[in-house]
């Protein structure tokens, strides 16, 4: 009992951590790739312009 | 402004039962479910009269979304809505005429599935007939006001007959839950007392919440 | 008495502005012809006056009865051209005879059928009717003329005169010069959402087409 | 420098979160009823805590945004749900894992774990509906208007489920409440990890916020674009 019950709250944790986690990196990729798609736009429109 | 929402209500009717399509298919599609659940489990056993309001109100949710759905559509087709907008029709007198047309709608079909389910499964529904009548009107209204609230939301989407289930049905849930809990009871003949009435209070106050709700948001949700 | 008043209208689709600063009055008896290439707010323009979009900023004044013609007819398919107007005549706060509206546009005979069957031309006349009934101050006409059949045309073209009798405002947006200055009194050019020229139609116009696009335009 | 800031408190919130972990596994010591297990608390409350947190800022600030056309509170309100719905899923896993153990099942339709269920089905549609909508006057309006719908009916749905029977333990504070004799330090733990989750969440939306606002111009510049290139084919 006392084993599982470890393992268990080991599970538990991990999977607190892991969903954080796993958010975070999805925020950070999409900001990378907004910002990307910002940064493109941006030297097409003054291009356009120039 | 009432005045309003019955000609709408009675536009809508009109135009409905002209052609008949949407209530057409979400009735047979009512009657093909009720004929499925026969295999769903034994049709001859008591235990169906545990899960009567269950099966109906699921149907019911189910066929109501489908005429729901048709609601915003069809004043899409050639810009009417505009139109009616541009005419000063206060969007709340709209929701109100539309939703009055969908409760129509939708308990016609239960109108003909109440007697066809009693028959099928040998289970009475209209021993107690006013309650049977309160709680459809009360559970038919929450599937109407809240689904044609959420048709026109989703009226300019391409994915709407999805997208319109999947916001409706978690909302309605604790009226559908209601609605349930009061129709095996009113199946097995008993009348609501006593904590039981606690649902018909939950009917009632999620009708005010949310028809107060969507009569409040409608205008920003329709014009810009 | 100014029918709409926009004093410093400006409309923004979340960053992008479609309409900037517009100021302007129309009066009654106005015929006022939006011009602008596409993509220059006519729509937009047009939608406001509806009331159909409110301004970012600004203040804009409508009258009460307003009355619009858009890309799309504006009547149901399902219902016959006499329950169409007669429930477009219930929502108005006049009195409207339909079966004077439905002999006016030559459809008295067909009136019950629905309108699915009508042809084209039909269809497009009944919805002028339910544009034109009920005397409203406003009438607000997207590029009305454009597929129009030569019988609607002509029906247009007496409402249009009928109308304007009655000092009724009209607006028509359009990109075609000729058309516009056959009834415009008054010209409101729009270019990327800014208004670069109200005021009377210029002489220049008549034979020039591009004129207007050259004078007033800072793009070319 | 606004960026820095923003780094800094993260990383200090897990910092905090782990010394937490240290705390909790190191110091303090097994619950008598539940054994270790109840560890899982530590995370499982406050994470609730911070989710109906969360939903509460998005339905005022998605409320405030259709009242007053404000784009800034419809992008606090996307940041907060969607925050709010990781924390809701952390709740969900980690009530989940103790019931396997003190339940001796994954899933049992207690009133609570229902109502998480549907919360996150509820906010998981406002996120869908959001990404199905280009105009962002439309999209600030419909789903502004969506998100306080699905306020009121989450909270509906909170009262209306406690009304069935429910096994889940007492109130939200669950030691206090169902075992009765509750060690101080482990509530003062509870509240210590709802502190470091709250200041992660802080972050967190902060920076959703900002994504969303860049979208908004990204939105806006690609119209102008393609406004450009319309007029330079035409005229």
């Amino acid at each position: 009992m006392d084993q599982r019950n470890f393992t268990y709250m080991f599970y538990g944790f991990a999977a607190a951590w892991l969903i954080l986690a796993l958010y975070v990196v999805s925020l950070v990729s999409r900001g990378r790739k907004l910002a990307d798609q910002l940064e493109t736009l941006k030297r097409t429109l003054s291009q356009e312009k120039g | 402004m009432l005045r309003m929402s019955w000609t709408i209500f009675l536009k809508d009717v009109r135009m409905e039962f002209r052609g008949k399509e949407a209530l057409n298919a979400s009735l047979a599609f009512a009657l093909v479910v009720l004929i499925l659940f026969s295999f769903a489990f034994d049709p001859t056993s008591e235990q169906i009269r545990e899960i009567t309001g269950g099966l109906l109100w699921i149907l019911f949710a189910f066929s109501g979304v489908l005429l729901v759905n048709r609601s915003f559509v069809r004043e899409q087709s050639n810009d009417c809505l505009d139109v009616l907008l541009v005419s000063k029709v206060p969007a709340s007198s709209l929701l109100l005429g539309k939703t009055m047309a969908n409760l129509v709608f939708i308990l016609l079909v239960e109108a003909v599935c109440l007697p066809v389910f009693s028959v099928l499964y040998n289970i009475s529904m209209f021993q107690l007939p006013l309650w049977l009548l309160g709680v459809c009107l009360l559970a038919s209204w929450a599937i109407a006001i809240l689904g044609t609230a959420f048709a026109a939301m989703t009226v300019n989407l391409r994915l709407r007959e999805l997208m319109l289930p999947v916001m409706l049905y978690p909302m309605i849930i604790p009226a559908l839950a209601a609605a349930m809990y009061l129709t095996n009871n009113i199946a097995a003949g008993k009348v609501p007392v006593g904590d039981d009435l606690i649902w018909v209070r939950l009917l009632v106050g999620f009708n005010v919440i949310f028809t107060t709700l969507s009569l409040g948001l409608i205008d920003t949700i329709l014009v810009d | 008495m100014a029918v709409l008043e926009a004093k410093k209208v400006s409309k923004f689709f979340g960053h992008f502005p479609a309409l900037r600063d517009l100021t302007f009055a129309f009066k009654a008896g106005d015929c006022i012809a939006l011009l602008g290439r596409n993509g220059a707010g006519k729509t937009t323009l047009l939608h406001l006056m509806a009331g159909l979009t409110r301004p970012t900023d600004g203040s804009l004044e409508i009258a009460r009865r307003v009355s619009l013609l858009g890309h799309g007819i504006g009547v149901y398919d399902e219902l016959s051209a006499r329950e169409n107007l007669q429930f477009f005549a219930n929502l108005l706060p006049v009195k409207v005879d339909v079966e004077v509206w439905l002999e006016k546009v030559n459809l008295r005979e067909v009136a019950g059928a629905p309108l699915r069957e009508y042809s084209r031309g039909m269809r497009q006349r009944l919805a002028l009717a339910r544009t034109f009934m009920g005397e409203p101050e406003l009438l607000l006409l997207d590029e009305p003329f454009t597929s129009l059949d030569d019988k609607a045309t002509a029906l247009l073209q007496s409402l249009l005169a009928e109308a304007l009798a009655r000092q009724a405002t009209v607006v028509l947006s359009t990109h075609q010069i000729p058309e516009a200055m056959a009834h415009a009194s008054r010209i409101l050019f729009l270019e990327r959402g800014k208004l670069r020229y109200f005021g009377p139609c210029p002489d220049e116009m008549l034979g020039d087409s591009t004129w207007i696009y050259r004078t007033y335009g800072a793009v070319s | 420098m606004f960026d820095k800031i923003l780094f800094g408190v993260g990383a200090a919130s897990g910092l905090y979160l782990v010394r937490n972990l240290y705390t909790m596994l190191m110091v303090l010591p097994d619950e008598a009823a539940q054994g270790m297990i109840y560890r899982i608390m530590f995370f499982h409350i406050p994470s609730w805590w911070t989710c109906f947190i969360c939903f509460f800022i998005a339905g005022a600030a998605s409320g405030y945004s259709i009242a007053k056309k404000n784009f800034r509170a419809d992008s606090l309100a996307v940041a907060a749900t969607e925050v709010g719905l990781a924390f809701t899923f952390v709740g969900l896993a980690t009530g989940m894992i103790w019931a396997k153990i003190i339940w001796g099942i994954w899933w049992t339709w207690d009133a609570r774990l229902t109502w998480a269920f549907i919360t996150a089905l509820t906010y998981a549609a406002y996120l869908m509906m959001r990404n199905m909508i280009p105009d962002p006057n439309e999209r600030m309006r419909v789903s502004g208007a969506l998100n306080v719908f699905s306020f009121a009916s989450v909270v509906i749905c909170y009262k209306a489920i406690d009304w069935w029977r429910t096994q889940h333990p007492g109130a939200v504070m669950s030691f206090r409440t169902g075992g009765g004799n509750i060690d101080p330090a482990m509530e003062g733990m509870t509240y210590q990890n709802l502190f470091a989750f709250l200041m992660l969440c802080l972050v967190l939306v902060t920076v959703r916020l900002r994504q969303e606002e860049s979208l908004r111009t990204l939105e806006g510049m690609r119209r102008l674009a393609f406004t450009r290139q319309r007029i330079a084919v035409l005229g």
